[in-house]
């Protein structure tokens, strides 16, 4: 048997959170050093995953199966595909960004008890986090993916209520008991969603008696396996409602500005980059393939909600006061564009929208963790309270456009590349809703140009007058996820090259083709 | 020589990479490293140019293909260059004048802190307009596009502690995002037309279409130069974008940016050529921005927003003329050409003018200038000769070709169209002259600055006034140059295709009419401002001066109704987000926090209370059973 | 007379029985009115034993008495000390937990 | 009726006594029982006996043994095949020995060994008069703040006699679920419930408090446990005949119950219907099921900690043993009449436990509130009606006693001057206090949640998945939304344990004993063991999950 590569790459950061968690109270920055070192380790790993991965090989490769639960019909089965693949990549090289990023929030304010640990407890559940997140990208069981897909709710949950901004405008009180709020938020919409996706697992065992996707979507795929029409729209919705909540859809949205408002900036990333990312990664290996007829009939549906999402996200993204919650909703509309692709069945969309994902992260990591540089700073998340900054730290301020940029998708940076295949995979078979979704770019550029005017232009206001530029640290967080935004922006075809062949066969899953060019058709 | 292609974009690119990476150790030598990366890609275009002219006409199309961009399933987007006549010429513009402003700016900019920075962005922008007119496929050219749009958003904003400078600058690129939407839109389109959007296959396969769908790519192309060329609809952008240092106005205006959408639209002749009703509306927007940015101009005392007001003018002469076909295409570059060299040579000079009066813009607190700058009197003097289209000046001879073009239109359409034309250059003979009297003629109206300094107005250095002579000189002989033997026609054709309209008129007489507008035009002009003392405080002006100084009121219709509407609109979308979306579950879970409260009150801590609820739940399974017999 | 008939009796004094725990107040009263129901059916076992012609509802009377007894016993510890410390016997009374 | 057939009665009932046989009685298979009845009447005789001094050790001692005695013979019979192929009824017919009954006796005897655990903790309590006390009165009969009661406290005493009567309890409810007989049902019931109500009556502190409950409880366990007997009674009516196989064939019809002369009176289904509505209603009370629930938040919240927790995971154990094996032994023929009618019970019990506990501000009640709502997801497994439903039940029924017993064991630990601080307000903070204690009840909290990793998932996966499978979609469907609403209370206790800021007169984590660290820590690991790895105990429930007939 062949070292399990997978297992492995999940294993680790498991164990790495283990350990971290396990550091005496005195000795903090040797966890943090420990969580940095694992979740590089981690990177490596996912690295060699994807040298490993060959493009042209099977669907799934580097498959393990285990027995586990039989009675359950619950295989430990991984293997990934290239939309996997560069998911899995993407969260192994984030972590160590954001660890770095986090490097000091969780720095005890007062101490507890003498085994009040929050720095071991931040870092060892940034990195259960990561080890359930590769996990639910690697199973291709329904089951495992199901139990990871919820456990990491419960890591996410104290990342998110446990540790947030130093500063708040209405004192430590009110800062924490909003946390808790948000927290809350997070893991009973999440849950909900999750519990909803239980019982159509339930089902969903009901009607194929296993949970092995590749035997359910064989066995789908050559009818041996008839799903009545009813009962596959109720499945498909039970696990797409799952799926939305995380993604997150309009209108199961609102967790997710409490959640990024109140949590440090990366812990913010780390939901948003990383976690929902799984919610979208499930439509499209899940929903898609167990349930292609239902997900062609809720289509239409779908992408309305997804075209709401955009539009909707971007405008209430004009209206924010905070930064935070900004950004959130700014990641709400790229949701949006990210189903929308899914959704649109075309080839174009589908690896758009995977192209997307990654890039999404990339680039809200980006923005994300400079924003949280300058929170830091100031100890303020409102827009109000900036003015000026690029005159007194104008690397910052840089590093910020750039990743403001981004998230409007400028051409040449990464997220173009995904926003336009997703336009045009949509457009293709369905003008009007590609069309209004364009809207979405000037919209974005709205709300982005706004963010940097308020805060970086204009007048220094006397209280960011000494604010310091960035630091070594802070550099070295920015600067290589900025070097890939352009890298991906000008050459995303390694990714694409690696997407593609995942890609059609989903599209085949669902059987559908891309529609022909009028012109091409017509000879 | 192929492979020379992408140094022209890697030059200006790089030098824009290592300024704004390079951080304070690069200070002191920035502008030249800048400047010379700039000129370094002229010298290249020059020798492509000199490659180009070694071949024959047909064969003077290059391509280089880089690198496959975005492989996905049928959609391939490539980086290739193509370099042919009409991007030839657009490279030699932009590096040329681009590097005369490059150089214009080492003396314009010196005292700034962060010049450095400047000429990063100075070189962003000719790398990203390159790429515009070098692109093989539309794609790429968006990315110039959108390049080009944040180029101008960092220089535009470029003195950014002031609000004014941030808020123009976020204008300006949001207008233009708005113009992208079309040209993705367009691209969008032409994918599942074509099936491709690279120039060749899109371009050549316009017969196999519809023109329904012809025509609605033409629109949304028309809607993505508005946005770049600062047409109406999309012109508003213009005007506050004088925010930015001159040069960059200078830039913006001659160089780059504005001729982006002419361009856009000549490349994609064919498609118009095949969808009539997209041409017409090209030659509507075109004509009416012409009147209108003559108007704005006319009333502008801001020297540099009276010159804006005639770039939006002039664009509209190309535009006007792009739209015709074939007829016009030609001349819509040379147009464009020619006005690069006046319209650049007029912006360094209006700089020039606020270099010596302390950045003051307003002209009515100039005056009698041309004694103190004798220089910039005379390169500002010559690109205004050529602007109002003296004759056997550059502005004569393209202007003139444009107004005959419009008149060969035929018909009505054809009237209307030279007619306004006509208009327009009596407007522009007006207000470029009310510029000229107002700036260097009269009496001396200087006032005191802010800081109470009082104005010492001086020639100033060389690095700035070599950039104006030799514009100077450009705007009066190009013009000639290029019509002597119809070279710029016989160079462009194979790209763009010519066609001879028929004039309903006679060439003569168009041009006897276009003298005489411009003699009215002088005429008016001398009357109100040559004869009589300018006023200090501008009077209160007609009704249309009071609209044409507010910019017609588009912005004050932009405002009430995009701004004030679109702020109306998020603020209710959050309440809407915080009560309804949100309120729908945090009320369920109230709902079920109620229902909660209520069913414990049940629980009264009576147990005889609770043997009724056993004895009534044994009564009631008991009946249930025997109710599912009975069933 | 028809054996039935004691049947009814049963019933009838269960739900006499029962009535009283759901209306008395005193535990010793309430504790004789499960006892009540306790001996209804004690009554029902002996009758259908007749009717079955079988023991074993006699027997099963005998074990239910026992039962009851042990019933009795714990009961009245647990009801004699709440006596002792509230000097009242009042099922209502004992009410500090509820909601 | 005939004068001649009244008098065949007497003369036939008079004859099998002259032919009753010694009774047979394989001791072997009936040793877990019998052991620890033994093991209880040895603790009356320690009582008796012992000098106060060393009660307590030879108590626990005894207690201890017998307790893994009995477990072992469950081990040893089950080893030997008695759960599976030879799997029979016993002593005359009284009880069976299957898997069924094998596998809940298990894990009622370890569920009562970990209780013991509890019941032994003597270090939590602060000492008083240098002596070491548990959570158990001085001196039960005497008045609460009297001067006996001082004196008892002064002179030490201490109730061990909690130890055997934990051991009859125990004893009853290892019958309970294996009685194969409705006499034997009924003896059971009332065996383990006696000394229940005693041991509610118990506590050291909060007596007042402690003797409501046990009133209550007695009051109204003896009101259900009279009801159960009526339908005893009614059931005997019909089929004359008390076994469990005697009556079902009566139902099935395959045999005739009644002396075709009577049948126009007696074999009347109304008999049938009503007599196992009422036995059926006093085993959902044992289970707690809506809406004979009432009893359960009382004397949950009264009764001492550790009894709760034994009562909680035990009793539930036993009843949910013995209604499964009514249900599916007795009364497979009348599935068709008492499956809506439990469908209907199973979803008021889910929803109306999971509303309720929103609101509750006392840890013991909301835990209570959350066992009414698990009682309901166990009854979705019952109705499946299948195998799989039985194997789940089972399943369920082993992972939550052990997380029941964890979590009252922590409960324990929360103190301040008044002793165990119960109300949730004074919870708030307890994770930056004591992370570890606080992170443990988290641990126990989401296995009540039913997160994934553990016991609590598997449990309720393998509940709803029987029940889906068994037609009970829609049940299923309720299942997980009062999983949701039942999600958010305990999510709410988390919160408030490590979001909250710890209050300054907050109370104290006391260091428990062993015993105690070994309850919490055997609760974990079940949780955890069964989450990541159910495998071989679902395995084991399945092999487990045929009743004998």
């Amino acid at each position: 048997m062949s070292f399990p590569l997978l297992t492995a790459t999940a294993a680790l950061p498991a164990l790495g959170a283990v350990a971290t968690a396990a550091v005496p109270a005195a000795r903090r920055t040797a966890a943090k050093w420990l969580a940095l070192v694992v979740s590089l380790a981690t990177l490596a790993l996912a690295i060699t995953v994807l040298i490993r991965f060959d493009p042209g090989g099977d669907r799934y490769q580097l498959t393990e199966s285990h027995a586990w639960i039989a009675d359950f019909g619950v295989r430990y089965e991984l293997g990934v595909d290239g939309i996997a693949v560069a998911l899995l990549a993407l969260t192994a090289l984030l972590i160590p960004f954001i660890i770095l990023a986090g490097w000091n929030d969780a720095d005890p304010l007062e101490t507890g008890s003498r085994r009040w640990r929050p720095t071991q407890g931040f870092f060892a559940l940034i990195l259960a986090v990561e080890a359930m997140v590769v996990i639910s990208f690697e199973a291709t069981d329904v089951f495992l993916f199901y139990i990871f897909f919820e456990a990491m709710l419960i890591p996410m949950y104290f990342l998110i209520g446990g540790f947030g901004d130093r500063a708040h405008e209405h004192g430590e009180a009110a800062a924490s008991t909003q946390r808790s709020y948000a927290a809350v938020k997070f893991l009973l919409y999440n849950l909900v969603g999750g519990l909803i996706m239980l019982a159509a697992v339930i089902g969903l065992y009901v009607v194929a008696g296993n949970f092995s996707l590749q035997e359910i979507a064989q066995a789908r795929a050559n009818g041996s396996l008839h799903m009545v029409t009813g009962t596959e729209r109720w499945l498909f919705l039970g696990f797409f409602f799952a799926f939305a909540v995380k993604a997150p859809l309009w209108p199961l949205h609102t967790w997710l500005p409490n959640a990024m408002q109140e949590s440090t900036a990366p812990v913010a990333v780390l939901i948003t980059a990383v976690v929902d990312k799984v919610g979208t990664f499930a439509m499209l290996r899940f929903c898609l393939q167990l349930f292609p007829e239902a997900s062609k009939w809720a289509t239409p549906v779908i992408l309305v909600l997804a075209l709401i999402s955009i539009v909707y996200g971007a405008l209430l993204a004009v209206g924010q006061r905070d930064i935070k919650r900004l950004v959130a909703y700014a990641s709400i509309s790229h949701f949006g564009f990210i189903v929308m692709g899914i959704f649109a069945m075309t080839s174009q969309g589908q690896s758009g929208a995977t192209l997307y994902m990654v890039n999404h992260g990339i680039s809200t990591a980006a923005l994300m963790l400079v924003a949280g540089f300058l929170i830091s700073r100031r100890g303020s998340r409102l827009i109000a309270d900036y003015g000026g900054v690029q005159k007194v730290a104008p690397v910052l301020a840089g590093t910020f456009l750039i990743g403001g940029l981004a998230t409007l998708s400028l051409p040449g940076l990464a997220p173009f590349v995904s926003e336009f295949l997703v336009l045009v995979g949509t457009f293709t078979r369905y003008p009007v809703i590609g069309v209004i979704a364009t809207f979405g770019i000037v919209l974005a550029a709205l709300y982005t140009l706004v963010l940097y005017q308020r805060t970086m232009t204009g007048p220094v206001k006397p209280e960011v007058s000494a604010m310091p530029d960035l630091r070594v640290r802070e550099l070295v967080v920015v600067g290589p996820l900025i070097v890939l935004l352009i890298l991906l922006g000008v050459y995303p075809k390694p990714v694409t090259d690696i997407v593609d062949p995942a890609v059609r066969q989903t599209m085949s899953d669902v059987h559908t083709t891309d529609p022909k060019p009028e012109v091409e058709a017509a000879k | 020589m192929d492979n020379l292609i992408a140094l022209l974009i890697a030059a200006p690119l790089l030098g824009a990479a290592v300024l704004l990476v390079g951080g304070r150790r690069l200070d002191a030598v920035g502008h030249w490293i800048g400047t010379l990366l700039s000129t370094t890609s002229f010298v290249l275009g020059l020798v492509l140019f000199a490659g180009l002219l070694g071949k024959d006409a047909e064969n003077r199309t290059l391509t280089q293909h880089l690198w496959t961009w975005i492989p996905v399933g049928g959609f391939q987007a490539d980086v290739t260059f193509r370099l042919d006549q009409l991007s030839m010429t657009f490279v030699l513009l932009i590096t040329g004048v681009g590097s005369l402003i490059h150089l214009y700016s080492v003396g314009y900019m010196e005292h700034d802190e962060r010049r450095r920075r400047f000429f990063g962005y100075l070189n962003l922008f000719l790398a990203a307009m390159l790429l515009l007119v070098l692109a093989d496929n539309y794609l790429l050219l968006y990315v110039g596009w959108e390049g080009v749009g944040l180029a101008s958003y960092l220089l535009i904003g470029f003195w950014q502690h002031k609000p004014s400078a941030a808020t123009a600058a976020k204008k300006a690129f949001l207008v233009n995002r708005v113009g992208d939407m079309g040209l993705s839109i367009a691209i969008m389109l032409m994918f599942t037309t074509f099936g491709s959007f690279a120039f060749g296959p899109v371009l050549s396969h316009t017969g196999d279409t519809s023109e329904g769908r012809l025509t609605a790519i033409g629109l949304m192309l028309l809607l993505a130069a508005c946005g770049k060329s600062a047409q109406v609809p999309l012109q508003s952008w213009l005007g506050d974008a004088m925010e930015g240092p001159t040069p960059v106005s200078a830039l913006i205006h001659a160089a780059t940016m504005v001729t982006a959408g002419v361009y856009l639209i000549v490349r994609s002749g064919a498609i118009f050529n095949a969808a009539p009703d997209a041409q017409l509306a090209v030659t509507v927007v075109g004509a009416v921005t012409l009147i209108f940015g003559a108007i704005v101009g006319c009333a502008k005392d801001d020297i540099k927003k009276a010159l804006a007001g005639s770039t939006m003018s002039q664009i509209g002469y190309m535009v006007l003329a792009a739209g015709l076909g074939p007829i016009g295409y030609v001349f819509a570059i040379m147009h464009l050409v020619t006005h690069g060299f006046f319209k650049a040579g007029l912006f360094l000079g209006a700089g020039s003018v606020m270099h010596g009066m302390n950045d003051e813009v307003d002209m009515r607190k100039y005056g009698a200038l041309r004694t103190y700058m004798p220089i910039t009197f005379v390169t500002f003097g010559l690109g205004y000769l050529a602007i109002i289209g003296f004759p056997f000046l550059s502005g004569f001879y393209s202007k003139d070709a444009i107004i005959e073009a419009a008149f060969a239109k035929g018909g009505t359409q054809g009237w209307i169209l030279g007619g306004v034309a006509l208009l327009g250059a009596a407007i522009t003979a007006f207000y470029m002259t009310r510029v000229m009297l107002m700036t260097f003629f009269g009496e001396k109206r200087w006032q005191p600055d802010a800081q109470g300094h009082e104005p010492h107005p001086h020639e100033s250095p060389k690095t700035m006034t070599i950039p104006m002579i030799v514009l100077a000189v450009g705007s009066v002989f190009a013009g000639f140059f290029f019509h002597l033997g119809d070279r710029f026609l016989h160079w462009l054709e194979p790209v763009t295709g010519h066609s001879e309209g028929d004039s309903p008129i006679g060439a003569t007489t168009i041009t006897g009419a276009t003298l005489v507008c411009l003699v009215v035009g002088v005429g008016i002009a001398w009357a109100r401002y040559g004869r009589k003392p300018v006023p200090v405080v501008a009077p209160r002006g007609s009704l249309l001066t009071r609209a044409a100084r507010r910019d017609l009121l588009q912005d004050d219709f932009n405002h009430v109704v995009l701004v004030r509407g679109g702020e109306h609109l998020t603020r209710s979308l959050v309440y809407v987000d915080h009560t309804l979306v949100d309120g729908v579950v945090n009320g369920t879970a109230a709902g079920v926090g109620g229902l909660s409260g209520r069913l414990r009150r049940v629980q009264n801590g009576f147990a005889r209370s609770y043997a009724v609820s056993m004895f009534g739940g044994a009564a009631l399974l008991v009946a249930a059973t025997l109710l599912m017999r009975a069933v | 007379m028809n054996p039935v008939n004691y049947l009814y009796l049963a019933a009838l004094l269960f739900t006499i029985g029962a009535t009283g725990v759901l209306i008395r107040r005193n535990a010793i009263v309430v504790f004789m009115c499960v006892e009540l129901m306790l001996n209804a059916c004690n009554l029902a076992f002996v009758v259908f034993s007749r009717m079955h012609g079988n023991l074993d509802g006699q027997i099963i009377a005998f074990f239910t008495m026992v039962v009851a007894a042990a019933e009795v016993v714990v009961g009245l510890a647990i009801i004699v000390s709440l006596f002792r410390t509230r000097h009242s016997a009042s099922v209502d009374d004992a009410s500090l937990m509820k909601l | 009726m005939s004068a001649t057939a009244v008098h065949s009665l007497w003369t036939t009932a008079a004859d099998p006594i002259s032919k009753i046989d010694t009774p047979k009685i394989e001791y072997g298979q009936l040793a877990p029982t019998l052991i620890v009845l033994g093991a209880a009447l040895a603790g009356v005789l320690v009582e008796a006996f012992v000098p106060r001094r060393s009660r307590y050790y030879a108590q626990v001692f005894v207690s201890v043994v017998s307790l893994c005695a009995a477990f072992a013979a469950v081990v040893a019979l089950a080893a030997n095949g008695y759960g599976t192929t030879k799997a029979h009824i016993a002593a005359m017919g009284a009880i069976a020995v299957d898997g069924p009954s094998l596998f809940l006796q298990g894990t009622i005897l370890l569920a009562g060994l970990v209780g013991l655990f509890t019941f032994a903790e003597r270090r939590l309590d602060p000492e008083a008069h240098g002596n070491r006390v548990d959570s158990f009165a001085a001196q039960a009969a005497s008045v609460p703040g009297s001067d006996s009661e001082k004196a008892a406290v002064r002179a030490g005493f201490t109730t061990t006699e909690v130890f055997p009567l934990l051991l009859f309890a125990i004893a009853g409810m290892l019958v309970f679920p294996s009685a194969n007989d409705l006499l034997t049902l009924f003896v059971a019931l009332e065996v383990f419930s006696l000394p229940l109500y005693l041991l509610c009556a118990l506590a050291r502190r909060k007596r007042l408090m402690s003797q409501e409950a046990a009133v209550k409880y007695f009051l109204l366990g003896a009101f259900a446990s009279a009801f159960t007997l009526f339908g005893i009674a009614l059931l005997y009516g019909y089929a004359g005949s008390m076994s469990y196989g005697r009556i079902a064939q009566v139902v099935d019809g395959t045999v005739t119950g009644v002396d075709p002369a009577l049948a126009g009176t007696m074999g009347n289904d109304a008999l049938l219907l009503i007599g196992s509505a009422m036995i059926v209603m006093g085993l959902l009370f044992k289970v707690g099921a809506v809406p004979f629930h009432m009893w359960t938040p009382d004397v949950y919240q009264g009764a001492p900690t550790p009894v709760t927790g034994f009562m909680a995971a035990a009793t539930k154990v036993a009843a949910f043993g013995a209604l499964l094996r009514l249900l599916y032994v007795v009364l497979p023929g009348l599935r068709w009449d008492w499956r809506p009618v439990m469908w209907a019970v199973a979803v008021i019990t889910m929803l109306g436990g999971a509303i309720v506990a929103i609101t509750q501000t006392d840890i013991k009640r909301l835990l209570a509130y959350s066992s009414i709502a698990h009682a309901g997801f166990i009854l979705a497994g019952v109705i499946a009606t299948s195998k799989d439903g039985v194997s789940s039940v089972l399943f369920y029924l082993a992972g939550y006693s052990f997380v029941t017993i964890g979590a009252f064991a922590v409960v324990t630990l929360v103190r301040d001057a008044g002793g165990e601080a119960t109300h949730l307000s004074k919870w708030a903070g307890l994770g930056r206090r004591s992370p570890l204690v606080a992170a443990v009840f988290a641990v126990f909290l989401l296995a009540f949640a039913g997160i994934p990793l553990t016991s609590g998932f598997a449990g309720k996966f393998a509940v709803f998945k029987a029940a889906a499978d068994g037609g009970a979609a829609p049940l299923v469907v309720v299942g997980v939304i009062s999983s949701a609403i039942a999600a958010f209370f305990y999510i709410r206790v988390i919160v408030l344990m490590f979001f909250s800021e710890p209050r300054p007169e907050g109370p104290t984590v006391a260091v428990p004993s062993p015993l105690t660290m070994a309850a919490i820590g055997v609760g974990v690991a079940v949780t955890l063991v069964l989450g990541v790895a159910p495998q071989y105990f679902l395995d084991l429930a399945n092999q487990a999950s045929v009743f004998v007939r």
